[in-house]
């Protein structure tokens, strides 16, 4: 088997112990080769728990830019006993092994296919560091030493790296230099070149490497958010964590006070309580979660939707259902936010492909939830939300104002404009509002989730009931043309057939067509950004034959809600599902879509439904 | 925040208080309770408690989850924006508008079905969060809008109006209160209008989480014998251990009384809560005797009234989450978003 | 303006105030009807509130069996002064009003083109009753002895059934007899004969007059349910209480003691959380609750459908969303029930569309449940719940057995019978369980929400994962030919048209094909009684042009399962939707279907939308 | 239910309790939780107890909800049947599975989140019903497996693992459980096994509510200074009231202490506790005073330890729910299915 040959274009899978202090030094590997201008699409890929079992970290080199989740390894970097086996197995044939070869392994443990490399880490430290901890730690960063050798990572940028991330425990920055240095040097003097090489490149651009849940709290912070109400899960923990730090370092006053207030509630009922009261009193307010979360919130969305307050929920998805699987990712929340809550409801959803659209969307879900005075949704993904994306620089328009929406203010009523909680003055179905407080005889109001006239008085009248739920329908027209519109890429050649596709399949679908045009596979593709869809959307349907939907979960939610909203028929729309937990791969997608396309399964109608 | 009063438009007759309001300003929509429930006259002494302690009607906050108390603040301050939350959430609504706004007066009131079944897991967070509102349990030992059934607060042995014997032990909020940090808690009895004024006069005064059990018969489904819910049973158990009178921060000291026989609390706002102690041996500032006391007498099945506790220094939420003055609701653009150059640096620290 | 004349097909309104005890008077007077062999449609109109608001009593009197509500009223029993003006508007021209004539009216309050009856209730009852609550109640039996002479009720048969109705308390029934005597003697002086008549028939035949929620839990407790646990909420509770006072009955032992426990829980959350723990343990149990109770119980629905424990959820549907219209009716919670809680997830549903199916599959639902493992909803409705419908009598099979499904015993174990909790043996997807402590060493598993292999053991691996979940989507195949098949009605003449509807549009719709035959409309008409549907239902579809969904709700949500199920062509269902919270009527189904197809509006294909 | 004893599979010399099984019947998988995790002290505690009174593992039933501490149940114990339910709701997983088989033992384990945050309705309500179970909280004050956040335990001015000082008032579930009917409650640390395994024993054959609070430090989130979970906090502020033996129903009965010294409880199943006291005036069977100490002690910052109250005489949810003696998942279809002569009296009446 030739041993394989790649420059800026290969895998290498770290599979380390959770808790031993890898994560840092794996993260480091990603970050010397983007600084060599190389691009790298980078995962984390964690158990449910705190110490002790497997983890990995897969990164995908890529001068070409693709940052989707590849499929197979070139070169394995094996520090787990536990996971051997299954982690040899994944290595792609002719390529490559890296072990700690302290302790001797007899023959059979390895392949023969494959290019076994021995570096005895755990020897190399023993004999410089002596504290526990710190021969754990180290070793880490040892084996980056027998990767920067063997893969031509430059020393210096490595160096200036641990430098930067050791920033204020300067007394780190030595010993990593140390370690670094021992897995270099033996590497250098003992392991022959091997044909995956990484080489400085200007393919990064000032794209930043950032994850989706700091940048939609950090989106949140622009977007005027004032207090986050929320309760710690997995994947969306990070998001809270970050809006904390960011607002510490962005919105404090001089005398240190804060401009933002952040609750741990006691749950996810409490939590989209609180935000709804701060929304109903006038400040920007959300909570982050994911699935579980969501379930137990539904009552208070749909309070939301009937009683008309702002909300704002980031979900970051994850594995569904149930428990299931907390720490990967999935795209299987689209039916339950859509339609939460009893009763005939529709929320708002915003779909951020990445973490820029994360930061974005998050900042623009607030003035979405003040003018529509409804909860929107900013469905993130674990694969977006807790993973470090090469993405666009992080952009603001220094002249943008907040759009607070329909507020009277005591101007307003002094001066006699009138007041009607739920009337459509304006003809766009959507009602002007106070705050409380706001002004000592006019423009108060009762609000409440029974049913109501527009003068938010209770009614039990057919009429004023229907009156209202009617008007709510008009409003979530209006909605179609505010919210993000989708991205449609159009093929090189005119093509009947379409992909419709959402979130973080982004980067794997942009592979997917690249590939597939090679194949002379012609396919537009819409990417979309937003529910309720606009009519974009539906042309777009419309003026292709057969559209592939492609998603991350069992049921095809994301085809559910173009068929319910659209009036669309579900033949048409054929569904690429991938939701083992794993982020979705170009592979998969051109290897589905070409056998469909194939079997010309989309085409033929299936009899009972036509 | 201060507006011009109401025009007045009322009959010149009504007496005004110090901000210019009158009684009648205070009022609400029309009831739709049942004739004689207990919780018409909770309204009628908040009505009364606002109009005493001078607060223009619009800086008050209200706030319900569901029930037949829980319908209650549309029948009180109409001028005040009010909020009927989803059945036993009303602390996180009322958390929430109180972070965003926290110079209004926050009121909720709630029954003890809204309370202590489903929402016994807010009530005791709210509290012992420190949240500075004014939290009433119209406590009635019932489900009143669903016809009947035992509530949590329900005493073991309480029998239904069918029956039925409550077999559970019961949930006592005042109890539950005072352990989690509540600082200023009390009793009453919604047919004991003399006790319970003042006792929503010092509450609304109060910073800090104040917290008062309001026993208030529901004569629909839970005034029958057998039942320790009913006028008649709380009239032959109730137990004040004080008297008190709020008198307002502008209001003359006078000092009339004996010393020893009088308590005088000093309030965060200037307000003065004066305490004539009923029972010789009560001090209502200190938490770990109440419980004791109140534990104790529970036992011997006596309804302990009063202000049982209170600590005039207490913090609030807003002290522990160190908010800037101004109202989060006000804060401007130019005070929220962050500048460009912030943004750039963060991004070249992801590069 | 002419008096109308009808006998045996009118309708009658009562006008009252809630708590002045009209319901048990009003009730007598459906039941009189009854009894002289007329069907009778009756329905409780009544508020949020326990006292002093406005509450209607309607009923339809229908030699013809037509059942549902009919619209406009000919005969107004007005006796609230607060609705007076809005209740007089009710009258059709040419119909009657009767009212209590003691203190004298204004000329104006009256309308001239209808038949005024006056009668000085309060009068004739202050002469012989002076306890206060005695006046206010014996005020409504002696309107129906007014109405007896107006209407020709024959008395003997008042008095049998107010014998009935007191029996225990016998000193109520001589003042009942005179309150009723006082009425019918004033009439019978005073007041010329109308035009309406009662006339004794032999409609009624052995049906009985039952409410909804009644009988599914007289269904739980011959379908086995051992459980209840439910937190009260309208229009639910009757039904728990029913269990209540069926149980007592039915399952006491010798000794007094209970067969079957009962647990008012402290919120929606713990009722569904003891049932599924009982269910795991192996006793039928389930909870009832309506629409805001359904939101709250999302997340352990996903859990019972991916841990796969049985559950039975009565949700007695009410007006949403929200605190919505809680005495209103509506069938607006099936998107919400059909795919609660995150992830992917499908759940059965039931829709019995009267009381005695109310019966049956509150019986068969447990049935289900154990042998599907996972929860079944069975989706009543206020207006079949809440209301007596004249519906055919309870039946049960006596050789009927309970099915509890794949049950490992301790024999079964001790055998050797091998047991993986998740394999799919018997290749139905459904897999074999044991009840905690069946055997000492064998049949012992672990259940959870978390992702789980075969054996029941936790597993991050997506293998495991897509497994179970795509067995998961098998057994819901299977679960197709299980639950009730649709009930299909042919019309009389071949016809591209069809309809399909659900639950208590049952009446009306019987009633508009009928007036549309007669207008030489001809519809095929199939209703829908469970959830996933079965393979009639597509083929309904498949065999007509276009089919009209009528259902309850605003967002067509039946359509939408129809349609996301079966991959059927939106534009081929057309919506017929009734929501204000009152029953749909004949008349409007006739107008709207009517109208749709005089607009040819369902065969043009929305251009957006091919 | 009595079956087979377990076929000997086993190492002969590994000692067999009384009904014939030996402490390895009763452990469970690998636990997974951090290398000095107090949570595996706990299971290691519970497997002794089991052990020790005699019980067939089958006969017990484990529940938890989610957190480091509820993964435990899967670690110990393998024969008996487990349940993992969702976050915070086990109290009511477990009373459904009790009222369905309750001739079983009933054992549910939390963490301080699952049980005083989201879980304290369901806490709190399930220990006012008196359901039979034993109910352990692995208390480390912090939310363990979402990386260590404070959790409703924590005391105020405790300090996370990054500096942030917590400002809400704790949830003392002691505190709770007294107050709210528990009729044996306890309170140990998962580094004193001997004072653990004893009180989970008498819980385990106690009838009615059994509450053991265990502070089981968190190695990786909450064992450093400032955080009075840590186990040195804990050794400095430990205050054991009592120690206990638990004798079983078959043992013969020594008596070998000066009277006074000791209390002898005997419970509903024969098995007999025996306390030495500790503190000389605590009484562990008057549970007002329990609380007022518990409280006072509380205020000094004291841990109080040992079993803090017992009720022999306890009775339980199937008393109040007058259930029949046959479990009801065995009841026949012929005890559940009424005759059809009822069905059509039923027909009759409705006519
Ligand atoms: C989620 C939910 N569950 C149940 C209900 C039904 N419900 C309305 S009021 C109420 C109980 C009210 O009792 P309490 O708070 O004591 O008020 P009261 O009527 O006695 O004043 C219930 C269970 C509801 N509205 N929402
Ligand atoms: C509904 C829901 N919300 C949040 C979570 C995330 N979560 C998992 S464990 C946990 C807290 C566990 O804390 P604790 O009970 O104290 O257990 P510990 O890990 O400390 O033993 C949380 C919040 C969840 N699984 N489900
Ligand atoms: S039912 Fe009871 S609580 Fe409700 S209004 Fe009537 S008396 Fe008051
Ligand atoms: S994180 Fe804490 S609680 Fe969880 S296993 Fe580790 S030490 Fe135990
Ligand atoms: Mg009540
Ligand atoms: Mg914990």
């Amino acid at each position: 088997m030739k041993p394989i040959a790649a420059t800026n274009d290969f895998v290498v899978k770290f599979a380390n112990v959770n808790g031993s202090g890898s994560a840092s030094a794996n993260g480091m590997f990603a970050k010397v080769v983007l600084r060599m201008g190389v691009p790298v699409g980078a995962r984390n890929i964690f158990p449910s728990n705190i110490q002790g079992l497997p983890t990995w970290y897969e990164v995908r080199v890529s001068e070409a830019g693709w940052l989707g989740r590849r499929g197979g390894v070139d070169l394995m970097v094996a520090m787990n006993p536990q996971t051997w086996d299954a982690d040899l197995k994944e290595i792609m044939p002719g390529g490559y092994l890296l072990y700690d070869s302290s302790k001797p392994l007899p023959a059979s443990k390895f392949r023969d296919d494959i290019t076994i490399i021995g570096a005895p880490l755990t020897e190399l430290i023993a004999a410089e560091f002596s504290v526990p901890r710190e021969r754990q730690l180290f070793k880490n960063i040892c084996y980056v030493g027998v990767l920067a050798h063997l893969l031509g990572l430059e020393s210096d940028t490595v160096k200036q790296l641990l430098t930067e991330e050791f920033k204020g425990k300067d007394k780190l920055i030595q010993p990593n230099f140390k370690a670094f240095e021992l897995g270099r040097a033996y590497a250098e003097a003992n392991i022959a070149p091997i044909g995956l090489r990484v080489q400085r490149s200007d393919k990064v651009g000032d794209r930043i490497f950032a994850e989706g849940n700091d940048a939609a709290a950090l989106g949140a912070v622009y977007g005027g958010a004032t207090f986050c109400a929320w309760y710690p899960i997995t994947p969306s923990t990070s998001l809270a964590e970050s809006f904390q730090k960011y607002c510490t370092m962005l919105r404090k006053d001089a005398d240190g006070k804060n401009r933002f207030a952040i609750v741990q509630a006691e749950d996810e009922i409490a939590s989209i309580g609180m935000v709804i009261g701060a929304g109903w009193a006038g400040s920007r307010a959300f909570t982050c979660t994911s699935g579980p979360g969501i379930s137990l919130m539904n009552e208070f969305v749909g309070f939301s939707y009937y009683a008309e307050i702002p909300a704002v929920i980031f979900d970051v998805q994850r594995g569904g259902p149930s428990t299931g699987m907390p720490t990967r990712t999935q795209q299987s929340d689209l039916l339950l936010a859509a339609y939460a809550s009893h009763g005939d409801t529709k929320h708002p959803m915003l779909f951020p492909g990445n973490p820029t659209e994360a930061f974005e969307f998050g900042a623009q879900a607030f003035d979405l939830a003040d003018f529509f005075q409804t909860t929107v949704f900013v469905m993130l993904e674990l694969d977006i939300g807790m993973q470090e994306w090469l993405t666009e620089p992080f952009k603001w328009d220094e002249k943008r104002r907040l759009n607070r929406g329909k507020v009277l203010t005591y101007e307003h009523l002094e001066q006699g404009v009138p007041f009607g909680r739920y009337r459509d003055v304006d003809g766009d179905a959507v009602p002007y509002r106070t705050y409380p407080g706001t002004h000592p005889t006019k423009g108060s109001y009762f609000t409440r989730g029974s049913s109501h006239d527009k003068d938010a008085r209770y009614s039990e009248k057919g009429e004023d009931y229907t009156e209202g739920m009617q008007r709510l329908l008009r409003k979530w027209d209006t909605m179609k043309s505010h919210v993000p519109a989708p991205i449609i890429k159009k093929a090189k050649k005119r093509t009947p057939d379409g992909v419709i596709y959402m979130g973080s399949t982004d980067p794997a679908m942009e592979e997917a067509l690249c590939a597939l045009e090679s194949h002379g596979i012609h396919l537009d593709a819409l990417r979309v950004r937003a529910f309720p869809f606009s009519n974009e959307v539906f042309d777009f349907i419309r003026d292709h034959e057969q559209v592939f939907v492609v998603e991350q979960n069992r049921d095809g939610q994301l085809k559910s809600l173009l068929v319910n909203e659209g009036g669309v028929h579900p033949a048409r729309l054929v569904s690429v599902l991938h939701y083992d937990g794993t982020p979705i791969t170009a592979r998969f997608i051109i290897k589905d879509i070409t056998e469909k396309l194939q079997a010309g399964q989309a085409a033929a109608l299936p009899e009972k439904a036509k | 925040m201060t507006y011009l009063a109401k025009p007045p438009l009322h009959h010149p007759s009504l007496e005004r208080n110090a901000v210019g309001f009158t009684r009648r300003d205070y009022e609400g929509r029309i009831s739709t309770l049942c004739a004689g429930c207990g919780h018409d006259s909770i309204s009628a002494a908040i009505i009364q408690a606002c109009f005493e302690i001078d607060l223009e009607p619009h800086r008050l906050a209200k706030f319900s989850g569901i029930g037949c108390s829980s319908k209650t603040p549309d029948y009180f301050v109409s001028p005040a924006h009010g909020f009927n939350a989803v059945h036993g959430r009303m602390p996180s609504v009322l958390t929430g508008a109180n972070i965003a706004a926290k110079d209004l007066i926050y009121l909720g009131v709630s029954g003890d079905g809204d309370s202590a079944s489903i929402g016994l897991g807010q009530f005791c967070h709210a509290v012992r969060r420190g949240v500075n509102m004014t939290y009433i349990c119209e406590n009635n030992g019932v489900y009143g809008l669903t016809k009947g059934q035992f509530s949590a607060t329900s005493d073991k042995g309480s029998k239904a109006k069918k029956g039925a014997e409550n077999k559970d032990s019961p949930i006592d909020l005042v109890m539950l209160a005072l352990q989690l940090g509540a600082t200023y808690v009390g009793r009453s009895f919604s047919g004991d209008k003399t006790q319970l004024v003042p006792l929503i006069k010092g509450a609304l005064s109060h910073k800090g989480t104040s917290f008062i059990d309001v026993i208030s018969p529901c004569v629909a489904f839970n005034n029958h014998v057998g039942s320790t819910k009913s006028f008649d049973y709380v009239r032959e158990h109730n137990e004040a251990v004080n008297r008190m009178d709020v008198i307002s921060p502008r209001a003359p000291i006078r000092a009339d009384y004996k010393p020893g026989e009088l308590k005088e609390v000093v309030q965060h706002d200037g307000s003065i809560l004066r305490l004539r102690k009923l029972e010789h041996d009560y001090d209502a500032t200190d938490r770990n005797a109440a419980l004791g006391y109140l534990a104790r007498k529970a036992t011997e099945g006596e309804i302990v009234t009063g202000l049982l506790y209170v600590d005039p220094e207490a913090s609030d939420l807003h002290d522990g989450l160190n908010t800037v003055d101004c109202q989060l609701n006000k804060l401007t653009d130019q005070e929220l978003i962050p500048p460009l150059s912030a943004l750039e640096k963060i991004n070249a620290s992801l590069r």
